[in-house]
């Protein structure tokens, strides 16, 4: 496992406590009735998101899905712009008309957030293929989930991607379920990282809550593909730590499993890392601080900003004005 | 009896289904116990009457579901198979349409597919452009397939009995709006014959041809305009594909004047299809020229303002009745 | 400059895209040198000169073709993806539909898709149940696509290089019958604009609304009963959605009679919207009622007899016409 | 590799060359112009379908392709119910309505024939699905192609047959083409058996051209369903020996691959293999000419057959007739 130095050891735990707070700050503003929309937790797989980012460069492009606030957030989109389209106000990203499964912003690279379990694999193919057509030198992530791993989408996107050779990058987020089915009820595969073989594809499983192998992971699969060696198929073990989605009930989980899970949070074990590294615990505090203030303002800002324009109906359908 | 949900209702039709005939078996994402019968509940307490081979939890596969639905009806079951949300038929139209709808008449009757596929979706939830759509037109557009979706909890019991009985694939559409809508228990065994539409108000003035939670929108503004004189009567088809044509028919025949209603952007919607029908089948009997409301022509969107300008308001509806009526 | 087929003009319009724009390839099964170029020779002699990055051959794999397609179309080039057979769509609608028809609105219009699907279909060679069906019904009832058809090799030129230079997604139906069809070359550049409709045939008794390869059947009909004095306007939209409607109105309002007219399904096809458009907005025009004719309401048959009486003949056509001017 | 008794190896003799008859026969016919109709070769792949299709019970169910006479024939539809309705005749099987590619005959087991690549493998799960359901002990074998292992159906279809445990055989033709498209042109995969792992599901690749690895092989997958211990996939090595339908050119086949096909085809093998068991020469030859003599009078009789009724279009769409 090769060491990370501290400049981006710092910059992983941040991009971390960003996904983190703003995840809480959601839940908060949720659980107070504040506002009501449908929000994915990501609670317990921050760090896979934020070592898979951080490990990108500016402009390279990702693919995510409804529970993708943890790519969104760690590739850098504006807070004050995320929280505007989460909340349906005309200054969000896509002005209100995506929301919070649909979060969309070329100038982070964040380019398709898909609703449909599984759609956003053959998309990203498609984004590498332009790379590899005009040599950009751009490469693309999509993350995805255990559940995704079934459908159809995901087999022909791995085989045109090994196929093509395409600077892609599959990041399996095994958090274990799918919406209410745990990962033995959905399928016999030993892993999801098994499967690439037989496309004759690179694949690997790691653990998402350890910093090291994650985010090595994340820096070969990126090396791989920017050197033109092929797509790479992460599965990052992981845990949801809360229900499908906010207020979705889990009564479903067996207590075992809430325990390990809750053993294997990925928040503790990074902190530590951190306190190893010498960063001390009123550094960690400050950045946790800054991050929270900085979230509280985009809140803010957001719950202030108007509503879309109900002519927003006839824009953006086609390139030209609906009649 | 008592009242019961439409959700209820539903559970109710299947667990009747599943008790008469050891055939009829369910199967899709997050049915069974384990994952608590279902994200809408509509199998729940289903998996411990009739264990897991029949209500069977899937992986995420529609296209594995739909096609194991059609093998085990061509085998001689009758599989209930459900598709979360119905813009996921996107990942398994080729089975519906290519398999399900064709393999009676490609086969020259030797085998039939005999099978529900259950489905829900609906905007004013904001869920956005991916989870919301109305897509019963496609299906009508398709020989072979019989499209339904109930406007209350009553229907909802009746409607699945008879879909389940049908003999050939039915696609039932659930409204998310209306799974808590309650009905008087129409008791067991239950049935609303296919293919019937129901005149849910009567109306000598004006036909309002809808059906599902539109159905709950006609309704209320018929009311509204009665005190004013107006009488609206409002036709709820029930049974999309194939409709009733005798009755819309007659009762425009009737009334001289109609407006289509759905959910479902209006361009090429299942309103167009009655609409032609009715210019067509009853040019000299009608005052003025059928209208349309649908939903606007574009992906539905997130932000609840935008989706509620969206969908067709009770606003719309009565300036299309006095468009309708005031002209001579 | 001589005759072409409309083979040969899909063919020129394409390389002619690709010679100026570095950003325009396509992908497709067998589309490449090394396996002809193409079921239908569409792509041939385009590897040898652009190469295999822009010309991919792929996997059976319809939903990664339309995936990849929407991801290049997404990064800012001008994707060709090819779907062999237009039924064939039903393993990808959820790629059409949820996303390539979607992401601008659902962006806010930060992305677009500017991509062509073409694909091939057509009743009358015996491919029986899965490989004949007309859906372009269900394009167009969806919004954020456009659907266009050829009926000639030099509209298929110029609608074929339009649509490659449209900013969102087109779908592109060709009719097999129809490939060999030739017209005058209409020479480089050649464009046919979308959303424009062409009078194929002018004439003051009815409006014949039709496109694809009916309208062959349209001007033979036309043609035979001029001889009897009777004038047939006939109407080619080219672009089935968003129609040209005002071309369509225009042309009815001037003959006061219309008859929709394709190979697809008549039920809910795209007629039904086209004559519930035409009653409602040319009703005090209106000699009569809209009629509609279009391909018998089951799956496509083998046997060519039960194949030819599947399809609308010209007899069909001339009753129609006959049953609508015989009224007054 | 177990013994094949002579009575099996006879039975698999017999099936073979009533599959290699029928296609000679079509094409003669399509040669001639004396009918006109799009069929699908399967010569080369003869015995694949023969060795398969004598593992089974009479009443076991059976899925295939437009490629499908092979399954068709060797499972035992009458002669002239096939020829009709390869003809479009009203005595054909499907009464004319479904044609080459929709070939369907229950009272032997063939269910459905498909001509959309990879959808029968999800169909089959179904009939597989009610014999575990109704516990009636059938099984169900479906036939696929190579390139139809890249489709998304092939893959979700796999996956829950392996979940389920379901009394299902995937029999995956592997000759080495997809259309125009060669194995190496539409993937990486060494193999299409070793995706089977990637499902916990046990695959094997075996030779088609030889008659003790085919039976076999299809004898174990069946008798493992049978005994309730789950699919197998079995990748049936064989050669394409004509173009992708009747007519069809082949030019983008290469000379190296054409000699090692005609090197590997099956049928002298099997002939050596019937020699080498006391089979002669004369036995051999009456087995054929009675073959010969049946598809004849098959022939003849569904040409002299009457054409289906326009009438029949409101016939079958459901069960009730069209207005
Ligand atoms: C094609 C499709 N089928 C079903 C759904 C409904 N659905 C939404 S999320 C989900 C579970 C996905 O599980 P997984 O891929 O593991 O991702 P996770 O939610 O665990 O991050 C399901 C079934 C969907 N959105 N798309
Ligand atoms: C979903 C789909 N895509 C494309 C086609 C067109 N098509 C018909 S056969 C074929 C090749 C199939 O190859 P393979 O699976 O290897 O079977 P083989 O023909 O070699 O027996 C293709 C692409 C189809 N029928 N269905
Ligand atoms: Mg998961
Ligand atoms: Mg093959």
């Amino acid at each position: 496992m090769a060491e990370i130095d501290r400049d981006k050891l710092r910059d992983i735990y941040v991009r971390t406590m960003k996904v983190n707070r703003t995840d809480e700050k959601f839940r908060s503003l949720l659980m107070g009735g504040k506002v009501a929309v449908q929000y994915y937790c990501v609670r317990g797989q921050e760090l896979v998101s934020a070592a898979m980012m951080a490990a990108l460069n500016d402009d390279d492009y990702v693919v995510c899905t409804y529970r993708g606030q943890g790519e969104q957030t760690a590739k850098g989109i504006p807070p004050e712009k995320w929280w505007a389209e989460c909340l349906g106000r005309a200054t969000g990203t896509c002005k209100g008309k995506g929301g919070t499964m649909h979060i969309t912003h070329p100038e982070k690279g964040i380019m398709v957030t898909t609703g449909v379990v599984g759609s956003g694999l053959p998309i990203a193919n498609g984004l590498a293929m332009a790379s590899q057509n005009n040599g950009d030198g751009k490469i693309t992530v999509v993350s995805f989930g255990d559940g995704a791993a079934n459908i159809g989408g995901f087999h022909e996107a791995m085989n045109m991607a090994q196929l093509y050779k395409l600077p892609v990058v599959f990041l399996c987020q095994n958090n274990r379920y799918g919406e209410h089915t745990a990962y033995a009820d959905h399928t016999d595969s030993v892993g999801i990282a098994e499967r690439a073989e037989g496309y004759g594809m690179k694949g690997v499983r790691v653990d998402g809550n350890d910093v090291h192998a994650m985010y090595g992971a994340a820096l070969d699969a990126v090396e791989r593909a920017r050197a033109g060696e092929g797509p790479t198929l992460i599965e990052a073990m992981c845990y949801r730590m809360m229900g499908h989605f906010f207020g979705a009930d889990f009564s479903y989980m067996p207590p075992e499993h809430i325990a390990e899970m809750n053993r294997e949070d990925p928040l503790p074990k990074l902190r530590q890392v951190m306190l190893d590294h010498q960063f001390t615990e009123e550094e960690l505090d400050k950045m946790v601080a800054d991050i929270n203030a900085e979230i509280d303002t985009a809140v803010e800002s957001a719950l202030a900003a108007p509503l879309p324009d109900p002519r927003e109906l006839k824009l953006d359908v086609f390139e030209e004005e609906m009649a | 009896m008592g009242m019961i949900t439409m959700t209820q209702a539903l559970n109710h039709a299947i667990d009747e289904a599943m008790a008469e005939d050891a055939g009829v078996f369910c199967l899709g994402e997050d049915v069974a116990a384990k994952q608590g019968g279902g994200v809408f509940k509509i199998t729940s307490g289903l998996t411990e009457k009739y264990g897991e081979n029949r209500i069977r939890a899937t992986p995420i596969s529609e296209t594995a579901i739909i096609g194991a639905a059609i093998g085990a009806a061509l085998a001689g079951q009758r599989p209930i198979a459900e598709i979360m949300l119905m813009n996921f038929v996107g990942v398994c139209m080729d089975q519906i349409v290519n398999h399900a709808a064709k393999l009676r008449f490609m086969s020259g009757g030797q085998t039939s597919v005999p099978m529900v596929i259950r489905t829900t979706t609906g905007v004013g939830v904001g869920f956005g452009g991916q989870h919301s759509d109305m897509l019963e037109a496609w299906f009508a557009h398709v020989a072979g397939l019989k499209v339904v979706t109930p406007s209350n909890a009553s229907d909802a019991k009746g409607l699945m009995r008879a879909s389940i009985d049908c003999n050939d694939p039915v696609i039932f559409i659930e409204n998310i709006l209306c799974y808590g809508l309650k009905s008087e228990d129409p008791g067991p065994g239950y049935r609303v014959p296919l293919g019937k539409a129901a005149i849910t108000r009567e109306g000598s003035d004006i036909s309002l041809i809808t059906y599902g939670r539109t159905v709950l929108d006609a309704v209320a503004v018929a009311e509204e305009l009665a005190k004013e004189g107006l009488s609206v009567e409002v036709v709820d088809l029930r049974t999309i594909a194939p409709y009733d044509e005798a009755t819309v028919l007659a009762s425009v025949r009737k009334t001289g004047r109609a407006i289509t209603l759905h959910e479902a952007v209006r361009p090429y919607g299942t309103g167009a299809e009655i609409a032609a029908t009715i210019q067509e089948k009853l040019w000299d009997h009608l005052k003025g020229p059928v209208l349309r409301i649908g939903g606007t022509f574009s992906p539905v969107p997130f932000a609840s303002v935008l989706e509620q300008a969206w969908i067709p308001t009770k606003p719309q509806i009565v300036e299309a009745i006095r468009a309708s009526v005031g002209r001579t």
